[in-house]
């Protein structure tokens, strides 16, 4: 069990000097604000300054903004998107400013509407929900401001959509596993939380494909989690007592995956097979190892970097299709691919390896110097 | 005298309503569908109360004293994520929980001196904190820790016996909450700030300075709770603990009956409270019940569980009264 | 005849407008994008749901209580309407149904409250879990179209320029302060905030009153959720998601104690729109959402802290400050 | 250790204290000795400046002009703290004990007995000492019981307790009977002559002019902010320290005034609460006044509450105007004309953030005005009227109820019901805690509502007051109405009946009722 424990080479990221310089940070801007708040109303100074250098950066350099109204900022795939995106927004030498609508649809609205008062040269909107964004966009449209919607196909004509097949990825997903099951056993899956699209779509691609061409798999329980490792790791704990017999564990996102496995773990349970959705390093080692079956590479860092280098490039008046595909990958170890292909399932996987450079080098896949039929496949 | 000690022991059974509500919660779990009431999902109940349990002793005594706490929720991620990242950039444990309760404190304290000093409203203050505290998390974390510390392991997942060694933490820690609310002027005055204020300060209770420490409690608590979860759940993303650990540990407070007007709550029973939200959860995933409609679930229980002890208490206050005319 | 004299109330509001104005002065100095009347009309846009709530949150925390369920009741009374226009009702009964969705989720509360006994903190907690499951489960979790126009009207079109929804926060605005300050009614919600016993020696009748704040409560979610469901097209499941704290800061920004007893509409609504400008302003300025947060949660600390003059000063902070090391009580 | 009688005499001396408020001059070149062992009465009208002195001894406020000497050296009392560690206590009106916390808790609260430095209590110790405490004083409370189910006299008693504990000798009690029963007001007697003997000394405020001249040497009187006067009160009568109060002769506290009396409006028959009301049968005419007479916990209040309605009633009969109601109810009842004045104002009667304006208009708005809206203009005038026709000070209908004297806010609230027109007038404990100015006038409107026609129905605990104003009095005992009497009955008589007849004197078992009572009505 330990050599697939999940931890990674990711020391790199988290020098010691970096954490200093954050966390001294993290205790200082109290002290901050406590002195913004003691020295009286005119504090909106405080925040005014502190833009007034971003503002200068980008208006001097004359180089165009790019705004992004997210769902949410603080779920780590989003974290690790908006970091990858800031490499793009150097490479493309564009501003980019992201908004958080704290998962409220109306907020995320409102930033939208905000993007165009302020005349942001290209909006890209992560919509919470695809039919309330048409207005928002119509808005766009009369201002003659771009829109970008990303991840959720909005139908409103002006809006270009950068998606990826989901659906049909999760579905794969759920094949790769009950094959590697030998189609039979109970399941589980691990969602993020109802209404959220990206999590119920995927949740749909997996549900469906058990349910119609595995009958003899019983997918037992499928429990949100707010995208909270800590209530993945609760609901797997109660599956491993509830259902002793568990085979197999599935995701809509790896870390949830990482969670489910540490309370297996915990439990000492390593019978399981796991499989899930994201792409991210740290599940290498487990499906290298097999405890993992599958995992599908979009990627957050490069979900990131290609959705500002789209924006950018709109920016720049350079022309694409309405509709955009970021291309995908399922990761699998070799043995894996070779043992499902035994058992009649084939799929074009890349090796965790092969991932890793994929996953690295989004900045030669969508930089600058790509032509523009290289943001889409298909 | 007959009838004053059928008051008597009316009150007496209204005293463990929360005990009495998890009986009969187990009770008609027991019934619903035996895999719940099985050993070791019982144990999962208790252990994953845990997080629960320690946000709500925090919550309990700051209930008690009159106020309201809502920056634990994004406290719980801010000290997971500074013990997360002390370790991973090679800091010791001992670092990593300075640093993790060190931040519990600081949050507190900038809380107790807002409201204390300033005389901001807590509802506001540490709504506004919390606000706060969601900015720090994310300047500070980028991204998912995966921490492995064996010290840690040990504390959120191993067992002593057949007892998980966080539950007998948050025993530990409950015993020692027991002491400091009984045994020692910290907790005699925060019930008196919560009872009445006014006379509290008339008194001679430092007032800003029993706020202070009212609100440095929670922290600890907030960041007693993180220590566990990271031990735990050792998969630290900026979002861990979040809104639904707060009003889970609000909850298991009130349930546990606590008052929100202050001057009432007891260890037992929030320790309590926690084990039932924590049961109510466990049961709705034991029973599959769909996702969409767990939260639905979730409340109607909640609802119907105090409205039963408050129809409870309405009984036995016309009981008592109807004793003494 | 009738002396002049500047109120508290009054002195608050004042308060509230140079700092607010101040705020977006300095927005706009910042970012002059800011300060254009396309930027204003946005900001009441996006803050007239909040300050509409927020009207009936400001009755029922001066009758001493508190709604937290507000936000999924949005949700779910759009939900329940859009479901009924699905099954071919005419858009008018639509309406209705929405508002009368409100209005339940305000009865249920007010029946928990009033009649049950449940404490209206951990009562309105509940039925926020139960609303919010509710839209999730009726909805199956996704989006419901509306298309009716009657019903999209108020969230969707505009009156001589100004959005249907901004023009109907006025009107409520000014329909809740003479339900406050002119009505029977309005009198009561005082009373019984302000001391419940004496409410009751008055002969007036305490609960039913606190049941009456509910339902109004409920009454303006149906009406955000109106105004919500035209602005997205669509009933959402996840409409309102903390709007319950939103209103209730605009409330606590406008002055108004928890403690019950007093409270005005003007100063919740003024409260509302510093929110908004607050909220408008950082994200014109386009810093990171983290420093936007932080930024944020002072700002309103502040803005709190401004309406206190007169109640704290800083001497006095000082003085307290240094209480807090001070010797023993009463010892010295 | 802590409360060791004092052994030196301790004196405090206020020279020329005064103090502003801005437009108000609230205290005015004030005078005052007094040194331990010696119980020293402060007097005066509501506003008078007694509160503000108060507040001053407790550090509350800071005089701006004159100097405070304690033994003989210049003090300076700027906080709370300050006055405690001077020695001085203050006993308010309204508690200033924690209901949840015992009595042991209580007493310590804010100086809890540690172990060394730590934040530990000694509980134990802590228990002791209480207990010691309350033996030495002669009171009979467990130190581990909360406070919440003391009666009223008792907190009094832990009070008092809680400030010897902090080595007080010098104790401001501000009308410390005003809640107390007979038996419990015997206690606190005992107590201060317990305190006097060991050395604390006690400023007394009270309206109670038997009680001054039963309990004090001396009387300091403030009339207006100033200081009017010291009366010696061996040499004073009670008229001569009343004029000086109030500045002018007060002809009768408690002024008759003739009426002809008319139909019965309430008649009430077996009225029982299934508690302490058991069997009340009376009625009451239009233009007269009956006073309900008893022990406290005789039923009297209860009579008012049930024929209200706030109270269920379990048996009897209750004809307002020859109706007779099924189910009484407030709302019902005041639809009839009929209304209550309950006995306590800060919880029952007034509402403190409201406008003086707004309380007066409680009752009178509902019902007219059109569709629930209230007419403000028709309003103002009938807001104008009143406070005319009350003398309610300051007459601004805009400022808070909150900013009034006692006597003013109980003028409001007897407004309210005034300004419906009411025909018959429930009126319980009506000039409690009011000072003797507020009270004449009180009974003057009281009495001008008789001649109108109006039926009062009248509880009160002053007997003078009862044999003063009505025209009949219906003496309660155990909760049955055991007599009728009319008016030129004396003293002698009613008390007779209420202690059930004289001969069996069950005084204990009249007290036993009597803190069953009390509890009642605090809970």
């Amino acid at each position: 069990m330990k050599e697939h424990s999940p931890q990674s080479g990711d020391d790199r990221r988290w020098s010691r000097r970096a954490f200093l310089k954050r966390a001294g940070m993290t205790l200082t801007l109290p002290a901050i604000s406590g002195g913004i708040a003691a020295c009286g109303p005119f504090a909106g100074g405080g925040g005014q300054s502190e833009s007034q250098g971003g503002d200068e950066g980008a208006v001097g350099q004359g180089n165009k903004t790019l705004g992004f109204a997210m769902i949410n900022l603080t779920l780590p795939f989003f974290v690790r998107m908006q970091e990858a995106g800031g490499e793009a927004a150097k490479d493309y030498n564009v501003r980019t400013v992201w908004q958080s609508a704290d998962g409220n649809i109306e907020n995320e609205i409102a930033i939208a509407e905000r993007y165009v008062q302020q005349e942001q040269d290209v909006i890209l909107i992560d919509p919470v929900d695809a039919k309330a964004f048409e207005p928002v966009v119509r808005q766009a449209e009369e201002a003659e401001t771009p829109v970008v919607t990303m991840g959720n196909k909005v139908e409103a004509g002006w809006n270009f959509n950068t998606l990826y097949p989901d659906y049909e990825n999760m579905a794969t997903v759920a094949r790769a596993l009950a094959t590697a099951l030998d189609e039979k056993g109970q399941i589980a899956f691990l969602v993020g939380s109802r209404g959220n699209y990206v999590s119920d779509t995927r949740e749909a691609g997996f549900k469906e494909t058990i349910e119609q061409e595995f009958p003899d798999i019983e997918l037992v329980s499928v429990q949100p989690t707010d995208f909270d490792t800590a209530q993945a790791q609760a609901a797997v704990e109660t599956w491993l007592t509830t259902y002793p017999d568990l085979a197999g564990i599935a995701s809509v996102s790896d870390p949830l995956v990482l969670a489910a496995m540490n309370a297996a773990e915990n439990a000492g349970r390593d019978d399981i097979l796991y499989a899930g959705h994201d792409g991210d390093a740290e599940m290498h080692p487990m499906l290298k190892d097999g405890s993992m079956v599958i995992d599908v590479l979009t990627g957050a860092e490069r979900v990131g970097y290609w959705n500002v280098a789209v924006g950018a490039r709109i920016a720049k008046g350079e022309k694409f299709n309405k509709e955009l595909f970021m291309p995908t990958y399922f990761v699998m170890a070799d043995d894996m691919a070779s043992r499902l292909a035994d058992r009649g399932l084939e799929v074009d996987a890349v090796t965790p390896e092969e991932a890793t450079e994929t996953a690295q080098s989004y900045a030669e896949e969508f930089g600058p110097d790509q032509p523009s039929s290289a943001m889409s496949v298909g | 005298m007959d009838k004053s000690r059928g008051r008597f022991s009316w009150a007496r059974i209204l005293d463990f309503a929360p005990q009495l509500l998890l009986v009969v919660i187990v009770a008609v779990a027991a019934v619903v569908d035996p895999r719940i009431i099985a050993a070791a999902n019982m144990v999962d109940v208790l252990v994953q109360a845990t997080p629960i349990a320690l946000v709500a002793l925090g919550a309990m005594v700051v209930l008690v004293s009159g106020g309201i706490d809502f920056s634990p929720a994004y406290g719980v991620s801010l000290c997971s994520v500074l013990i997360g990242a002390t370790l991973l950039s090679g800091g010791s444990l001992i670092e990593a929980m300075v640093w993790g309760i060190g931040g519990g404190v600081v949050l507190g304290l900038f809380n107790g001196l807002v409201i204390g000093v300033l005389g901001i409203p807590p509802f506001v203050t540490t709504f506004a904190s919390l606000t706060i505290v969601q900015g720090l998390t994310l300047l500070l974390a980028t991204e998912t820790l995966i921490v492995q510390n064996p010290t840690l392991d040990a504390l959120g997942s191993g067992s002593f016996g057949p007892v998980p060694i966080a539950v007998l933490v948050v025993g530990l820690v409950s015993a020692l909450v027991v002491g400091v609310v009984r045994y020692t002027r910290f907790g005699l005055r925060s019930y008196a700030l919560g009872s009445n204020a006014e006379a509290a300060r008339l008194s001679g209770v430092p007032m800003v300075r029993q706020q202070v420490l009212i609100y440095v409690f929670s922290g600890l608590m907030t960041a007693l709770a993180a220590v566990l979860l990271v031990g735990r759940v050792s998969i630290i993303a900026p979002n861990i603990g979040g809104i639904s650990l707060l009003l889970d540990a609000i909850t298991a407070t009130v349930i546990g009956g606590t008052s929100i007007f202050g001057g009432r709550g007891s260890v037992g029973g929030t320790l309590t409270g926690a084990v039932i939200v924590s049961l109510v959860t466990n049961i709705l995933r034991v029973l599959g019940v769909d996702p969409s409609s767990q939260e639905f679930f979730k409340g109607a229980i909640i609802i119907v569980a105090l409205s039963a002890e408050a129809g409870f208490r309405a009984l036995q206050n016309r009981a008592s009264s109807a004793g003494t005319r | 005849m009738r002396d002049i004299r500047f109120g508290p109330q009054v002195v608050r509001q004042m308060l509230l407008l140079v700092t607010t104005c101040l705020i977006g002065l300095a927005f706009g100095v910042a970012s002059p994008g800011f300060l254009s009347l396309g930027n204003f009309l946005n900001i009441g846009l996006q803050t007239a749901v909040i300050s509409i709530i927020a009207f009936a949150m400001t009755c029922v925390i001066v009758a001493k209580g508190i709604d937290l369920s507000v936000g999924s009741t949005v949700a779910v009374a759009g939900i329940i309407g859009a479901l009924t226009l699905q099954a071919g009702l005419p858009p008018l009964l639509g309406l209705f149904a929405i508002l009368l969705a409100g209005v339940g989720v305000g009865a249920l509360n007010g029946f928990l409250i009033t009649v049950i006994g449940v404490s209206p903190f951990i009562a309105t907690l509940g039925t926020l879990a139960l609303g919010r499951g509710a839209s999730l489960s009726l909805s199956g979790a996704s989006s419901i179209d509306v298309g009716q126009p009657l019903v999209l009207w108020f969230g969707s079109s505009q009156l001589l320029g100004v959005p249907v929804s901004v023009v109907l926060s006025l009107v409520l605005l000014v329909l809740f302060w003479v339900l406050l300050n002119r009505t029977v009614f309005g009198r009561w919600v005082f009373a019984v905030g302000g001391n419940a016993e004496a409410a009751r020696a008055s002969t007036i009748p305490v609960r039913w009153t606190q049941f009456l704040t509910y339902v109004l409560a409920g009454l303006a979610a149906g009406v955000g959720s109106v105004i919500t469901v035209g602005r997205l097209g669509s009933a959402q499941p996840l409409a309102g998601e903390g709007l319950e704290f939103a209103a209730i800061t605009a409330v606590i920004v406008g002055g108004t104690k928890l403690s019950g007893g007093e409270g005005s509409i003007v100063s919740t609504f003024l409260g509302a729109v510093l929110v908004g400008v607050i909220t408008a302003g950082l994200s014109f300025l386009g810093v990171r959402q983290e420093i936007t947060y932080i930024v944020t949660g002072v700002l309103i600390l502040l803005a709190v802290l401004t309406n206190q003059v007169g109640v704290s000063r800083p001497a006095l902070w000082l003085k307290k400050l240094g209480r807090v090391r001070g010797p023993e009580g009463g010892a010295e | 250790m802590s409360d060791r009688p004092p052994q030196d005499v301790r004196t405090l001396e206020l020279i020329g204290v005064g103090k502003s408020f801005p437009g108000v001059k609230a205290l005015d070149n004030v005078s005052l000795e007094i040194s331990s062992g010696e119980v020293v009465s402060l007097v005066g009208e509501n506003g008078a400046g007694k509160s503000t002195l108060v507040k001053v001894l407790a550090g509350v406020h800071e005089p701006d002009e004159g100097s405070i000497r304690i033994d003989g050296h210049q003090a300076r009392l700027q906080n709370p703290d300050d006055a405690r560690a001077a020695g001085i206590s203050v006993i308010h009106q309204h508690f200033s004990l924690v209901p949840v916390l015992s009595v042991a808790e209580n007493m310590f609260l804010g100086r809890e007995l540690r172990l060394g430095r730590s934040g530990l209590m000694r509980r134990r110790a802590m228990l002791r000492e209480a207990r010691r405490l309350l033996g030495e004083l002669e009171l009979d409370v467990d130190p581990a019981t909360p406070v919440e189910r003391l009666t009223v006299g008792q907190r009094q008693m832990v009070e008092v307790c809680k400030a010897m504990l902090g080595r007080a000798w010098l104790i401001v009690m501000d009308e410390p009977t005003s809640a107390l029963s007979t038996r419990e007001r015997d206690q606190l007697y005992a107590l201060i002559g317990r305190l006097v003997e060991r050395g604390v000394a006690i400023l007394y405020i009270s309206h109670k002019m038997e009680e001054i001249f039963h309990l004090a040497r001396s009387a300091v009187v403030l009339r207006d902010g100033r200081h009017v006067g010291d009366a010696d009160l061996s040499t004073t009568t009670e008229a001569d320290l009343v004029e000086m109060m109030v500045g002018r002769q007060v002809e009768e506290v408690f002024p008759r005034t003739e009426a002809r009396s008319g139909d019965v409006v309430l008649r009430v028959e077996g009225l029982d609460d299934g508690g302490l009301l058991r069997d009340a049968t009376f009625s009451v005419k239009s233009g007269e006044i009956v006073a309900l007479s008893g022990l406290m916990g005789s039923g009297r209040s209860e009579i008012l509450e049930g024929v209200f309605g706030l109270s269920k009633l379990r048996g009897g009969k209750v004809e307002v105007a020859g109706e007779v109601l099924e189910a009484p109810s407030p709302a019902a009842l005041a639809a009839r004309g009929v209304a209550f004045i309950p006995e306590d104002r800060q919880e029952a009667g007034i509402v403190p953030a409201m406008s003086t304006q707004h309380n007066l208009g409680l009752v009178w708005t509902r019902g007219r005005g059109r569709a629930g809206f209230v007419n403000p203009r028709a309003e103002r005038t009938m807001v104008r009227s009143l406070i005319q026709s009350l003398n309610v000070r300051p007459p601004n209908p805009d400022s808070a109820v909150e900013s009034l004297s006692g006597g003013n806010q109980q003028k409001v609230v007897l407004g309210k019901w005034l300004a419906t027109d009411p025909r018959l007038l429930l009126l319980d404990e009506p000039t409690r805690g009011v000072d003797v100015g507020a009270k004449s006038e009180i009974h003057k409107l009281v009495g001008e509502l008789k001649t109108r026609g109006v039926a009062i129905l009248m509880v009160s605990s002053e007997l003078p007051e009862v044999l003063g104003v009505a025209d009949r009095v219906v003496v309660m005992h155990e909760g049955r109405s055991v007599a009728e009497l009319e008016s030129g009955a004396t003293e002698q008589e009613i008390m007779r009946h209420a202690l059930g007849s004289a001969e069996r004197a069950p005084a204990e078992h009249i007290d036993k009722r009597d803190d069953a009572g009390e509890s009642e009505n605090d809970g």
